[in-house]
């Protein structure tokens, strides 16, 4: 077998904390309950899903699930997401979304929001930075979080 | 079918360094060029064709008594004759310059199918085709109350013959199929489905975008009544490519675009169009690519294309072969007759994430649902992993291939 | 106005050593390239640029993960991000990528027009359109019912301002006029009509095929609906082009053709179209096209259009002196406001025969009706012989043209 | 005034005879008898003419005119053209055609009855074989006067 260069490079993209949760995305499940929900498509993978959410009258998010299929990047991100937005205000979730894709696409955006949660477990996600193809896999769970939030009618896309 | 040593494969093989992309190294590693499917590379004839146009005869044609312009008008005008002999047209008012397969079929849906669409009428596809040879009929039949009907396809992912021609009513306008499938490789028993549409008097629209660079096409032989394809497909440049169609039914059709050269006379009251093929090209054509076109042909007649059929035949066996012997690869698209196409899943690795673990290793293959989300829905699959061979492959590259997928087992392992 | 000297307009005449194709000799003469407004010549930044492409990154766009597929998407995509700062887009989902001005206006009249037209309504043209900006009215009015109406031009070839908006009533949904007439040279003030057009209701397409190569345009300043243009009118390469619209307009209107890359989800009940600017851009796009443009707004950037401008103005107003003074020749088009394009007559000569005589002595000019046959008719003649000038061009050029024109003169004495 | 190289094909082009004829066509007129008449149209530089024949019961052309305008080449053509078909059968005079479209794209065309008949004058138009982009001005009345032979009711045009 030849020597595979960029080891690494892939293997910062295909962590163990990404093929976990896409072997077994949390929270993959249509919630009844849902008050806000919208549609993400990635049309340059066939990535698709929905997120759902509970949000009370504080508004503040109780509970997110999801349903879809995709690649192991946008899987995963949807996974780490539904782990990461309960118990935040609707507010700050969005800023989340910033904050999320902000990284990912390498723009530095600054929210005080943001910097106040815990994303540390989505520094799992990092290793897309250094494929701008998967950069939409990564960030369609995130643009859907978006969608759903403002009461977005339409699907969110990354493309 | 003995199974091919990989040797006879390179019988051609020679011809890849007349290919300048194919020389260089992607993360790493040699460039492996699976994709040509999507697009095929061009050799360096190509290339060098259009920067010579450019630099020594670039003028815009038709319209002028200019040397540069009279140069410029025997290229483009010599790119049609050789389009006109490769795929034996009889006549070169029947091929028609657009800009791609899709155009071409665009044009054949709003100029010939627009006007004679009535509520009631059906054209008639099937599963296998690709986006352009099914959105442009759902747009001409949303614009006219006609009906798109669909002939399914079996598990191998060939047209299922007995149910396409239960379709052929006397409904059916026209029938648009691919020649070769772009998803699955499957080529099409086209004479016979042709000569059972004629015989019910359905006209017959093949999309030619995946067969013409491969195998030697000949429309008169088939008996279609429009013929499409790209020149990007066939190692030619982007936004050119061909439609053609017979004399008498361009003839009768109106003009497409107007514009600039497609017509003879003009004025407010009424304008007089011009001849054929002429009628159908409004405007400056894509000049540059239409003369890179006809040296695209120029090389594959000096290549063969017997050649290269049976080069990539034996290479498209080849990698079958090694394809299967691979754990958990599932294979997609075993049709009897098929093409050097090859869609396949490995376990339940993702097919974009399959791509990119290949593109590390050098290994270029497109994932997805090919522009084909039927057939990707009829497999239940979000999308494949599809190799493409072109006649500048060789087994290296097919091993290559194999290596790269062992080593994206043991990542999703 | 002070007679310009010839030096004055050679400022940037050292940009001509950029073009290979102008260091040729033609009938034994150093070539005299005097037909820009037909095509214009590619600096070797341009011819390079798409070599270049094909050599390192071609692959096709959009659908891929491989490493050459995101290369060619970037470069494809970088273009349009140039062209939209180019034209001072608000946004790139503006900037739809055509084959040229040609189908940018028939997108306009079939996916605008088309569906909006009822019998008895009217599209507003100009009698200095060229074809492009006839034929593709005439087409949509007779399939709806509409009525195309002319707005008539004075002897100096420029538009009758007052008639202009008096045919600007209620029944007029889209007035089509030209930037720059490529026959005349005739520069439209558009600021004023396009405010007269919409103060009424009426959209405005402006043609600016002839105004684009040869000074700054700012689409949101014009305040047009729609704006379109083409490459290889402004030293890019053929089969590219722009079409311009607003936002909202464009949101509004259904695709123009089917096919891959113009769709998000396909399958037979019902299509979800893509978002701007794909919609519009069905099928594999002229990637090489494109990229070759993008090459070609760096170079006339760098070059800068305010000193084309100046250059071409100088330029013309200097070989407008020089033809006044030959003996027997008719300026055709003496608007006040007029680009760097030359129509005339030479005595009874026939443009034709002038064209012949010129070009044996090196000088490529257009002759004939300039697809503008219209204008042609409107003067009485049978056509013009135009000479039409570059950034490369050089007051050289120009007296080149004069001695053989006084060669012309003497040949049909 | 710069050396003219090529002065002799622009002469050959342009020699006395089509000149002469250029500016003072012969039997430039509609002919109100004729028996047979088409339109020829050159797209390219906008030459545009009818051809008149009247043709007797015995099919032999008795006279020939036209009208229309167009470049040197052509309306010398045409009127070159009209001097040479009076008294030729109407096979003759296609075969005329046949000859001098033949000539001037350089194809070699038998035809016996040609051979029999005096083109000799039509030699004036042999330097626009130098010149391929003006072979479709000299040939236009030559097709016209094809189509008008064949009773055509389309219009003849070289392009
Ligand atoms: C004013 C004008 N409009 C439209 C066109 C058509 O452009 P194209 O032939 O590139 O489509 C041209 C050039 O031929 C032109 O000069
Ligand atoms: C079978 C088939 N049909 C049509 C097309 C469309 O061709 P193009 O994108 O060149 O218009 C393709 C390629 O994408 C194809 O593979």
């Amino acid at each position: 077998m030849n020597v595979i260069a960029n080891n690494d490079e892939l293997q910062q993209l295909y962590r163990e904390t990404i093929l976990d949760h896409a072997r077994k995305p949390r929270n993959f499940r249509q919630l009844a309950k849902a008050t806000h929900t919208a549609e993400g498509i990635n049309p340059l993978c066939g990535d698709k899903l929905r997120l759902y959410l509970v949000v009370d009258a504080d508004q503040t998010v109780i509970e997110a699930g999801f349903e879809g299929s995709g690649c192991a990047i946008s899987m995963a991100s949807a996974s780490l997401l539904t782990e990461t937005v309960p118990n935040l205000s609707v507010a700050e979730a969005d800023a989340c979304f910033v904050s999320v894709t902000g990284r990912l696409t390498e723009q530095t955006v600054d929210s005080e929001l943001a910097t106040k949660i815990d994303l540390s477990k989505l520094k799992a996600l990092d290793g897309v930075r250094a494929h701008p193809s998967r950069v939409k896999c990564a960030t369609l769970a995130w643009h859907t979080l978006h969608a759903a939030l403002i009461h977005s009618q339409t699907s969110a896309k990354t493309e | 079918m003995s199974q091919p040593q990989a040797t006879e494969a390179n019988d051609i093989a020679y011809c890849r360094s007349d290919f300048p992309v194919l020389d260089q190294a992607v993360n790493g590693h040699p460039l492996v060029y699976l994709d040509s499917a999507a697009s095929a590379q061009q050799p360096a004839a190509v290339i060098d064709a259009v920067a010579r146009y450019q630099r020594e005869d670039h003028a815009n044609v038709h319209r002028g008594v200019h040397t540069l312009s009279h140069r410029a008008t025997e290229l483009y005008e010599g790119a049609r004759d050789k389009l006109c002999s490769f795929i034996n047209a009889s006549s070169r008012a029947e091929i028609i310059h657009t800009s791609g397969t899709t155009e071409s079929i665009n044009l054949v849906a709003q100029s010939y199918c627009r006007p004679m669409l009535q509520a009631g009428d059906q054209i008639l596809i099937t599963w296998l085709e690709h986006h352009s040879n099914i959105v442009p009929w759902q747009l001409v039949c949303e614009q006219t109350g006609a009906e798109l009907i669909v002939a399914p396809i079996n598990d191998r992912g060939e047209v299922e013959l007995d149910e396409l021609r239960a379709l052929m009513t006397d409904r059916v306008k026209l029938l648009g199929i691919g020649h070769v499938s772009n998803a699955l490789g499957t080529i099409n028993p086209l004479l016979e489905i042709i000569a059972d549409a004629k015989q019910r008097g359905i006209s017959v629209l093949v999309d030619g975008a995946q067969a013409v660079p491969h195998m030697n096409v000949d429309v008169q032989a088939l008996g279609c009544d429009f013929y499409a394809f790209s020149s990007h497909k066939m190692i030619g440049p982007t936004g050119a490519g061909v439609l053609w169609g017979r004399e008498a039914l361009l003839e009768a059709m109106p003009p497409y675009k107007g514009g600039g050269d497609m017509i003879l006379e003009v004025n407010f009251e009424h304008t007089v169009f011009n001849e054929l093929p002429y009628k159908f090209e409004a405007g400056t054509p894509n000049i540059s690519g239409m003369i890179g076109f006809g040296a695209a042909v120029d090389y594959l007649q000096s290549v063969g294309m017997d050649n290269i059929y049976q080069h990539e035949k034996a290479l498209h066996s080849y990698m079958v072969s090694k394809l299967k012997a691979i754990d958990g690869l599932h294979l997609i698209g075993t049709a009897r007759e098929q093409a050097s196409v090859q869609s396949f899943r490995l376990n339940d690795i993702h097919p974009h994430d399959l791509g990119t673990i290949l593109d590390h290793q050098g290994v270029a293959v497109r994932t997805g649902h090919h522009c084909a989300m039927p057939v990707m829905q009829r497999f239940g699959l979000p999308g494949t992993t599809r190799a493409s061979l072109g006649l500048y492959n060789n087994s290296d590259d097919v091993d290559q291939l194999v290596v790269a997928l062992e080593k994206a087992r043991q990542v999703f392992a």
